[in-house]
């Protein structure tokens, strides 16, 4: 069973439809699957529902789809840093699902895990809860969130070898195994495939099950905000 | 004489008790990293990392370390790194001991709102309504008053909430009040200011 | 001459296809991985593993490398460590392509009885009722009929369920059948066995 | 804070009460916190509920405190290689609450996660499900099972740092994760204390955050099952 495709054309063929739900994983520009994102604007593909934290900036991440209006619908809890999402946002273009960024996470992880749906207190008595289930155990409130089953998981690692076991860098790792984990098809692309065995497997923090297809490429990984301290004289 | 900013960040950093996991957020929390002394404070930042270091030297930025507020920083030697899943697995369990957040506008029974203005603004909610839901303490630092000299201490909010009675303490340039039975209490006031000028300037109900 | 232990093993490894993610139960189950052949098969072992190999050479076992029956086993090249409820999320999931279980009794709707007889034998469901209620192809493999002769296909199962309408196929001794609308449907016979010799030793619906 | 400990016994000083909730890595003899047990046993605290999936051996593991009879309730999915256990189980000396195992990994992880609740397909149908509320999502039945929250985690790693930040090894690691994760408190046993800074910070399973206080010591790491093959000659 070949998983390591070519590119992300190839990796992405057959799995694109009109409507579909794709989770992506990302926080912000860090971490998120570039080259999948570029492959999903060039095909076209339209009013997409996309699960995702944050939507990256204008020009960069998930905005190069919302710049071309493929986006019907997002599933997230940041809308910041991108002028045009809060633009098609408040100009009704855009659908927007408001979710806390915990339990969106979760959600993706539960919809993976086979979990339909679970209690958090997180916004209870806000407009999150509206129109969601609210049960009270020992005394607290919580609100019924349901879990995310998606069409399509768009991820990126930092490697993997080629039964899709990944592994992700610092930070970068973020949503990327929830968002693995809750789609029917997973696409990954990381910076480097290496050899069966040079992974420690006590250190793989994505088995390959749940990897169905894999690239290799050339990462931009764009900066949002560089921040720096001065350096002490010596 | 009311606090300024960084004076407000370093009353908050008197919040802080050594051994604490403290999630801080964007602005004036950020600040709170400065005044920690000799305390053991490990940061949580929610995209994924437990023991967050200062920002990285010019030249030695890396796009794959950032905090919530997508800037660069570094990594200590008691760091780790984790999933969102579990980064908000830990601040709902309750493994976060406190968070310290801005805010638009603390009600008296300590709702919270942060995320939006209707048709105007709106940010996300990101990792707020988590935090608040989850830490076991949620100490708020902001001006007492906003621009146009309006109490931010209110008997109801009026914005879209972050969390409902949820709020512990509040620290703003006039002074700290805790949220209790009835409504706010002044636990302390800033150099110089007087109880009187918070009453004037606090429109929530001050309990004594 | 119906199958012995080792040709049901090699009639289950038939179901597997190259690629798949397989969690094998104890006892015949366990048998399957030797007849695998040529396909790229990752079995998973529920306590947290994916990619296990075979039993270790004298000398080599490792108290911490063993499989969920608590054997000593080893390591591949491909092989990943994860805790219990990642492992469990993969199952619920429908991440593993299928699990092929021993059982007490199948009824011909699918049920399936394997963790206890009441007042003599608990073992426990261990992982079972998640495998069954999780994994996309439920194969069971056992004999066709108990010791005392009794088929263990039954109408309806006597023994608390482990699942509901959650078996597949089934390989006996006699041959393989599925679970379809209105009952087990004969699939294929045992070398030397009839669809007469099956249907006697069946207490559940036959439908063809 | 000083979270690491001279032994097992001083680490749970003040910690154990008569009648408490104690939740235990391990699954069978592999990965157990056997000094954390002897010394529990040795402090004589009594009725105690123990969440883990098996209860050791008769004379190894969990399967101590059974037969000293120090506990009330095990909560479980897994009876067999103990034949004590299943004997005052039985003769009904011992409350018993089964758990298929997927579920009680999984109620822990919750309870620590502050789900209070969630919505599972496993034991639909059974026994198990007996009392407990059943919703369907898209079709399909699920029964609600509750988080887990333990007055104390009894834990066993490979290495710490004094932070707590945890590693385990290969199917050592197991339900100890989830354990941690869901006490109050969380008292963790390994093999090696190392310095700060000589564990990846990417390779933590385990953040300090879930762990107050540690030990390092001495493991008999008992081998349930011996299983070989031979040797090919050559």
């Amino acid at each position: 069973m070949k998983k390591v495709y070519d590119n992300a054309t190839e990796a992405l063929d057959g799995l694109l439809h009109d409507g579909m739900l794709i989770a992506a994983g990302g926080f912000g520009l860090c971490g998120i699957p570039e080259l999948l994102i570029s492959a999903i604007r060039d095909s076209g593909v339209k009013d997409l529902t996309v699960a995702s934290n944050n939507a990256g900036v204008d020009d960069f991440g998930l905005g190069l789809l919302l710049e071309t209006k493929q986006v019907k619908k997002m599933m997230s809890s940041y809308v910041g840093e991108n002028a045009e999402f809060m633009r098609q946002f408040l100009s009704e273009e855009l659908e927007l699902e408001f979710n806390p960024q915990g339990t969106l996470a979760e959600r993706m992880r539960a919809g993976g895990a086979g979990i339909a749906g679970f209690y958090t207190k997180t916004g209870y008595g806000t407009q999150i809860a509206e129109g969601k289930e609210v049960k009270v155990f020992d005394g607290e409130h919580y609100i019924l969130e349901r879990g995310i089953f998606a069409d399509l998981s768009i991820v990126k690692a930092w490697k993997a070898d080629d039964t899709g076991n990944l592994v992700f860098r610092k930070t970068a790792r973020n949503f990327n195994p929830a968002a693995a984990m809750c789609g029917k098809v997973c696409v990954v692309e990381v910076e480097e495939i290496v050899p069966r065995g040079s992974l420690d497997p006590d250190c793989i923090h994505l088995p390959g099950v749940y990897v169905h297809r894999l690239i290799e490429g050339q990462h931009e990984k764009r900066i949002e905000k560089v921040t720096t301290r001065q350096r002490e004289e010596a | 004489m009311a606090w300024d900013r960084n004076q407000m960040a370093e009353r908050a950093a008197q919040e802080l008790e050594d051994g604490m996991y403290v999630n801080l957020g964007i602005g004036i929390p950020t600040l709170v990293a400065n005044y920690v002394g000799d305390k053991d404070i490990t940061l949580q930042s929610e995209n994924g990392m437990l023991g967050m270091g200062p920002f990285p030297y010019e030249g030695e930025e890396d796009p794959d370390l950032i905090n919530a507020g997508k800037q660069t920083i570094t990594e200590l030697n008691r760091t780790s790194y984790f999933d969102s899943a579990m980064s908000f697995g830990m601040i709902r369990g309750g493994k976060i001991a406190a968070a310290i957040l801005g805010a638009m506008e603390v009600s008296e029974e300590g709702d919270l709102a942060n995320w939006m203005i209707p048709g105007k603004l709106v940010k996300g909610m990101g990792g707020a309504m988590d935090l608040v839901a989850g830490v076991r303490k949620v100490i708020v630092v902001m001006d007492h008053t906003n621009k146009a000299g309006e109490s931010k201490l209110l008997k109801s909010c009026t914005l879209p909430l972050t969390g409902k009675g949820v709020v512990n303490r509040i620290i703003t340039n006039l002074g700290v009040l805790d949220v209790v039975e009835g409504g706010l209490r002044i636990v302390e006031t800033a150099d110089g200011v007087t109880e009187e000028e918070i009453r004037a300037a606090t429109d929530a109900t001050i309990v004594t």
